[in-house]
């Protein structure tokens, strides 16, 4: 290479930079507008949270005018829609605390197998292919779900557990989980797939197995946003209503034996709302004192969540 | 020109069949909308005057009618059918032959909740084997009747019985059942005649099973009860495409119930009805409450002297 | 390890600067050369750690200033402020001032967009977009909207023939960047830096992953560029500092031992430290 | 301390060894497990269902006739509700999460936002009906209309999009952003040129789960108005006559597949069984078809970006 | 660019293999010295693009082996044959044998578990683990099961003083790898590698970033090791080369165009295309 190759007639970039450049401040606006614009997606989706809270709050404040809170947490029925209505909502908590973690338990291992499975294990067109399928086991309408745990899997419970009743939380709690499987391993799977491949390279030059990397380096690695999977799977969990309600029950129950029949929050808020109660009674508004409940238990959830992501997090 | 409807999914197969062939009869030239928000979602939107008719498997509630005086919307009450609540048992079931109302008291009133568990504490002859109670879930108008009926007032009944929104569910678990007993729509029984039992209740004049001429003649009682559509006034008096459908659906109903495996009203409670139509005779027979036992003929009675 | 004898680099008149003294703030002015840079007591922090200690030297516009230090001792640390590239670095904090043309570059108001677009950096790990080699040159035009294509294949070429890389690469302009050896990597990120001229090139190790002849001609490139860029460079090659740079800064744990004219440094480094490190007898 | 012998970490590779192969065989069973499920699932409704999936079924409005009663209504309804999600979810999702990872300061309030976000994503979706009853159909009168339900259903799927958006930005490594700033690219620049693209597949994981989501519910359009039996369907968004596009449909009443199914699910005949059965299928079939482009998308990134 | 003498190194009496008839397979047996690993007729293929063409060579045990040539020549691409590295590439094949004490490598039944710990790797990009500096030391370990305290903390302070870093890091063992320095990082790879003290070391310019001292220390350890291990390097530090290594192999677009003892190679090579390129007058 001469000399006058590298230093000849070049184009002068400078120049034509500085002619294209435009002015500091046209591009500052323009950056501001931009900025300002993806703000308030952001402030959007603030928004809808201070909207439900506020729903929530205002329809509770009014239920809680007759209801001591109290007795909302410390009774043990709930039969508001009966004659002599009582208000404690741990049944309702129970049912739902139960079915969640029975999903969970079923979704989190299967989710996060199949996420390693198809990043590490499944050769590049069956994972390409494998994903959209499973996921499209989230975009089965619930109603199937439902009737899949009622008809399919409670028969098929009940002939190795003789005793489980027609409706238990045991097969609502693995259907929600089947369900919510794509939310964890899909999440999950790309989070790990994020990782630069010479981080996974590193592993496998040790000598790590399959297995060793994605669990030691890529999950790791990848915490944060296979957290985000699991606390998305979760909050899905625990907002299901139709399978829990055709499958678990409407009848609350306070336990957590999982062989037994409990409704949830979700399943007593739809049951309600889409039922013959009239609007404004002091039952109906009992549906956004559940609401509220169940917002604070993900809440609580969510904030062990964040710290654990937070904690965890590795940065390459 | 749009007919809105909206309310309880229990009448919604009627007022479905209704709509289909007033549109068809209409040539599509008025258009009419169903929804199945339940019956307090469908009078909330009515007494807002979102909707010209409301279906209620219930008459309307004293606070209902609080919030259509609030916002000036006055109704038409109009029965359109009957249901027959029908309690139902597993058909390898051969110890219940029929049952008496104190009977289903004494399995359903709260007190039984814990302690009743078992046939042969109804009667000593039923067999020492498990109860097991189905019923539609608490926030239902089903609930509330069968209640009222058989308990002697409404959502008074025990707790710990399998309840869910889905009547098709029931089916399944008193289908797979031997020991269970339930209610639910009649309908539901009838489609599923090979996989349950009606259980016939027992009157004065011996047991009664449900069939649309027991309902019609008034023999099946308390469990039958009536359902209803409820009019805007306003919207029949400044919607001609509102008046055209209530019509229509009174002189069809008869035969449209029947299709949809309902009971229909003799013809001439149709008329009275129209009658009210054309009269606009606004407000309830019911005066906020509910109640159980009203016969047809009762009812026929009250709504002519309205 | 022997380090041989620094090839004589154009004898400037230019005080070495004193590192233990470098509390003294000296003024550009006490120069011949203008000053494109000048560093003022700047002290960095990564969280806690202080990794910078009072900095203070100055880079002479249109000369290659070289940064010579043992591995963690703050070059690339110092390299990063010139273009506010430790902005991005969470929790770290810069004090002190840096001017650029008299300019604090970390004044509020100073437009960093334009700061970068001036200041170009290759970085010690090489990081290529994971697009085509083409696209990852043409990228700094493309941004401020030329699109041109045939100025761009023309930049192109230049780039790419400049970083010593054309010749390799040039029936596979269209793949990915991805796909290519360490060394070509390194190369096609000088050739990404070189494509927008800036009008200062920080170069972090440019020549870590290159074999002796890319090297030489990646050094003799930067030869040619001294007659419009002003070039910082960080090296681990004390030959290769000798070689090209004026100028030669010396870092030791975090502090500017000594500063000054490459020639006069490597021959008669007036600080043990230096001298020890370029002879090899450190550590 | 003694280094340990080679035959105990060679029995230790033996184990990791068939660890790993014992993996491979969990993995394939999991992954069957769901597969199976979905086949299950599939077959289950295709057995009730295939035989009423004929023209007619997509050409005919509900009727009291299991027979005669079609989707019509409802799958134009369910497509047109899709449309307006998916174009409300999608770039404000997208454009919150942006905003969240790349240039909101990392503080008390943004970890708040965090923690909020992802919240909102166990709130029942009824609640999400309950709102948007108060706020679009009777706040902003869009009354009982397409419109409120595609962003009702926006609102229900935003949390997905964002986390999924916020999680995949998170991945891409800093030197990509640090290489763009240092060639005087902008923030927006070295967002929308490379991180947003390199990030692409997770977000679009995020788009196709959160629609897929969205085209199966029910409760919460129930709540602001959906429909049952709707014997017509919204106007057409393109005219003859000028200017050829409408907007009219937005503001129509409507009805979607979940809700005609819920209906039929639950009435006595067993033939209304079979035409839901036949609904579920056509939805999962809809719901492959609308994520088609996001995943092929996905797969065209995935296969390209590699660090 | 100048290159130095080479240091004289321990005269092997091993013939230098021919690499224009590198279509006979040359035996192992024919050296005095025992092979480690012989590549036999090997090709490498990413995709279309072929990148090694036809290579024979033998990695002599308890010896160091140096790879060198041009950026792009697939030095890195045969390093990564030998512990089945590139069968993370997709659309990759490789041809031809490469023997582990005899036995094919891409045999169906070899363990490349097995394989990968007794051969390490150090990266030509080095890619510490996102996680703490001790447990990317310890990773090796632990993947075997190995979590006694006392022992790993053992091994960790022996791998960063061998790879000269324990004096900088002993008391932050417990921050972040990716909050180090870019030399320290490598060399944190360095020590990571040498903690499982595999049989061989592939180092993939182990040095590329590291002043001269490290670089000698890394050097040193180097000559230590080869009592123990077998070490091929890829390096383009013809001085380094020279220092360290017993063998070399010259690289050319994909082809070996000359291997033999490192004295021999540097001072008399056969090659003209060879002693053009360690001369620098090449390209
Ligand atoms: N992943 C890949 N896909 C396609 N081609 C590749 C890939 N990696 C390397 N190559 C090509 O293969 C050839 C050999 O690459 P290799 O990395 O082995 O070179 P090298 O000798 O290590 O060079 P350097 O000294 O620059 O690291 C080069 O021409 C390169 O462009
Ligand atoms: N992101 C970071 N967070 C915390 N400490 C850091 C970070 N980056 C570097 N350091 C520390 O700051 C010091 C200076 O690092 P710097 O990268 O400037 O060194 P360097 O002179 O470039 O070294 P090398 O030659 O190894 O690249 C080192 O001790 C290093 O450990
Ligand atoms: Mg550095
Ligand atoms: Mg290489």
């Amino acid at each position: 290479m001469s000399k006058s190759e590298v230093a000849g007639a070049f184009p002068d970039v400078r120049q034509q930079i500085r002619a294209h450049s435009g002015s500091v401040a046209a591009r500052k606006v323009r950056e501001r507008i931009i900025e300002a614009g993806l703000f308030l997606c952001a402030v959007f989706s603030v928004a809808i949270t201070v909207g439900i809270v506020w729903v929530l709050v205002y329809e509770s404040w009014s239920f809680f005018r007759n209801v001591s809170i109290f007795d909302f947490l410390t009774d043990t029925q709930w039969t508001v829609l009966f004659e002599n209505p009582r208000y404690g909502i741990m049944p309702l908590v129970t049912g739902t605390l139960v079915t969640s973690m029975i999903a969970l338990a079923v979704a989190l291992p299967l989710g996060t197998t199949i996420a390693i499975y198809s990043s590490e294990y499944a050769n590049p067109t069956v994972r390409e292919i494998l994903k959209p399928i499973l996921e499209l086991l989230s975009a089965v309408p619930t109603v199937v779900f439902g009737y899949f745990a009622l008809l399919f899997v409670t028969p098929m419970l009940q002939s190795i557990l003789p005793d489980l009743p027609g409706f238990n939380m045991l097969s609502a709690g693995i259907v929600i989980g089947i369900m919510i499987v794509p939310y964890v391993s899909s999440l999950s799977e790309d989070a790990m797939r994020a990782v630069p491949v010479t981080i996974r390279e590193g592993s496998y030059a040790m000598g790590a197995t399959r297995v060793q990397t994605a669990v030691r380096v890529l999950m790791p690695a990848a915490f944060s946003g296979i957290a985000s999977a699991y606390v998305l799977g979760f909050s899905r969990a625990v907002g299901e209503t139709m399978v829990v309600a055709l499958a678990a029950g409407t009848q609350p129950n306070l336990t957590l034996n999982p062989m037994e029949g409990a409704a949830t929050i979700t399943a007593y808020i739809v049951q309600v709302s889409l039922g013959d109660l009239p609007h404004g009674s002091l039952a109906y508004q009992s549906i956004f004192a559940a609401g509220l409940t169940l917002m604070l238990m993900t809440l609580v959830f969510n904030i062990g969540g964040y710290f654990l992501r937070k904690r965890f997090r590795e940065i390459y | 020109q749009i007919v809105q409807i909206d309310g309880s999914s229990t009448v919604f197969p009627v007022t479905e069949a209704v709509a289909e062939e007033f549109q068809k009869s209409k040539k599509g030239k008025v258009k009419v909308t169903v929804g199945i928000a339940g019956t307090g979602g469908g009078f909330k939107k009515f007494c807002r005057g979102e909707i010209d008719v409301s279906n209620a498997s219930r008459p309307i509630l004293k606070s209902e009618i609080e919030d259509c005086k609030k916002s000036g919307v006055q109704f038409i009450e109009l029965p359109v059918a009957y249901d027959a609540l029908t309690v139902i048992v597993n058909p390898k079931n051969d110890w219940v032959k029929s049952i008496t109302v104190p009977d289903l008291k004494k399995m359903w009133e709260p007190a039984a909740q814990g302690k009743i568990t078992t046939w042969n504490q109804i009667r000593p002859e039923w067999p020492n084997s498990p109860l097991k109670l189905f019923g539609p879930g608490a926030d239902s108008g089903t609930f509330d009747y069968f209640t009222e009926a058989i308990v002697g007032k409404a959502k008074s009944s025990r707790g710990d019985f399998t309840a869910s929104e889905d009547d098709n569910v029931l089916v399944q678990g008193v289908s797979n059942d031997r020991n269970a007993l339930g209610y639910f729509g009649f309908a539901y029984y009838i489609e599923n005649q090979a996989k349950l039992k009606a259980v016939p209740i027992e009157t004065a004049k011996g047991p009664v099973g449900p069939s649309a001429k027991t309902v019609e003649d008034g023999t099946y009682q308390p469990l039958a009860r009536p359902i209803f559509i409820y009019v805007s006034k306003k919207s029949l008096d400044s919607k001609p495409e509102v008046r055209e459908f209530v019509d229509f659906y009174l002189k069809n109903a008869s035969k449209l119930v029947k299709d949809v495996k309902y009971i229909a009203l003799p013809p001439s409670a149709y008329k009275i009805a129209e009658e009210h139509v054309s009269k606009r005779k606004v407000g309830t027979v019911f005066g906020g409450t509910a109640e159980v036992g009203v016969k047809i003929e009762d009812l026929m009675k009250r709504e002519a002297n309205f | 390890m022997s380090v041989s004898e620094p090839r004589e680099v154009g004898a400037v008149d230019r005080p070495t600067m004193k590192a233990m003294d470098n509390s003294i703030i000296r003024t550009i002015s006490e120069t011949p050369h203008k000053d494109i840079f000048s560093v003022e007591n700047v002290d960095f922090y990564y969280g806690e750690k202080r990794a910078l200690k009072s900095i203070n030297l100055a880079i002479a516009e249109k000369k290659a200033t070289a940064f010579i230090g043992p591995s963690g001792c703050g070059k690339t640390t110092l390299l990063r402020c010139f273009n506010r590239m430790n902005d991005l670095i969470l929790g770290s904090r810069v004090t002190g001032q840096i001017k650029l043309e008299g300019k604090n570059i970390y004044d509020p108001d100073l437009d960093v967009i334009n700061l970068r677009r001036r200041v170009g950096m290759i970085f010690q790990k090489w990081n290529p977009f994971p697009k085509s080699i083409y696209e990852n040159i043409v990228y700094g035009l493309r941004i401020v909207g030329i699109n041109n294509r045939a100025y761009l294949d023309e930049v192109v070429e230049k780039s790419l023939r400049r970083a010593a890389l054309w010749d390799e690469v040039k029936d596979n302009l269209h793949k990915s960047a991805a796909d290519m050896s360490g060394g070509q990597q390194q190369r096609l990120c000088i050739a990404r830096a070189l494509a927008v001229e800036p009008e200062v090139i920080l170069m972090d190790e440019p020549c870590s992953a290159l074999d002796p002849i890319s090297t030489a001609k990646i050094e003799e490139l930067i030869h040619e560029l001294k007659d419009t860029f002003t070039i910082v460079i960080v090296t681990h090659n004390m030959q290769q500092a000798a070689r090209v740079s004026d100028y030669t800064a010396f870092f030791y744990l975090g502090e500017l031992i000594e500063f000054g004219e490459t020639g006069k440094l490597f021959t008669a480094p007036e600080k043990r430290q230096t001298e020890d490190y370029i002879t090899g007898r450190f550590g | 301390m003694d280094k340990p012998s080679a035959s105990v970490i060679g029995k230790s590779i033996a184990s990791n060894k068939s660890r790993d192969q014992v993996f491979a065989v969990i993995g394939l069973l999991a992954t069957f497990v769901g597969m199976l499920t979905l086949a299950a699932l599939l077959f289950d409704l295709a057995s009730d269902g295939l035989a009423r999936i004929k023209p007619h079924f997509f050409t005919s409005f509900p009727s009291r006739f299991a027979g005669q009663a079609g989707i019509l209504s409802s799958w134009v309804g369910t497509i047109l509700v899709m449309i307006v999600t998916a174009l409300a979810a999608v770039p404000i999702g997208i454009g919150a999460g942006v905003y969240l990872e790349e240039y909101a300061p990392k503080n008390w309030f943004t970890a708040l936002i965090e923690i909020n976000i992802a919240n909102l994503a166990g709130v029942p979706s009824i609640v999400y009906g309950l709102m948007a009853l108060g706020l679009f159909v009777y706040q902003f009168k869009f009354g009982q209309s397409i419109l409120s339900a595609g962003l009702t259903l926006a609102l229900l799927i935003l949390p997905i999009i964002i986390v999924a958006t916020r999680e995949s930005l998170r991945a891409v490594p800093g030197s990509m952003r640090e290489a763009a700033y240092a060639l005087g690219a902008t923030k927006w620049q070295t967002t929308s040129d490379h991180v947003l693209p390199y990030s692409m597949g997770g977000i679009l994981t995020g788009v196709i789960i959160g629609l897929s989501r969205a085209i199966g519910e029910t409760a919460p359009l129930i709540t602001i108005g959906a429909l049952t039996f709707i014997a017509f369907l919204p106007d057409a968004p393109v005219k003859a006559e000028f200017p050829f596009i409408s907007f009219e449909w937005l503001w129509s009443p409507y009805s979607v597949m979940p809700i005609q199914m819920f209906n039929w699910v639950s009435r006595p005949q067993a033939e209304f069984h079979l035409n839901a059965a036949a609904t579920g299928l056509i939805l999962m079939a809809m719901t492959l078809a609308m994520n088609a482009v996001a995943i092929y998308f996905r797969y065209r990134f995935r296969k390209r970006i590699k660090w």
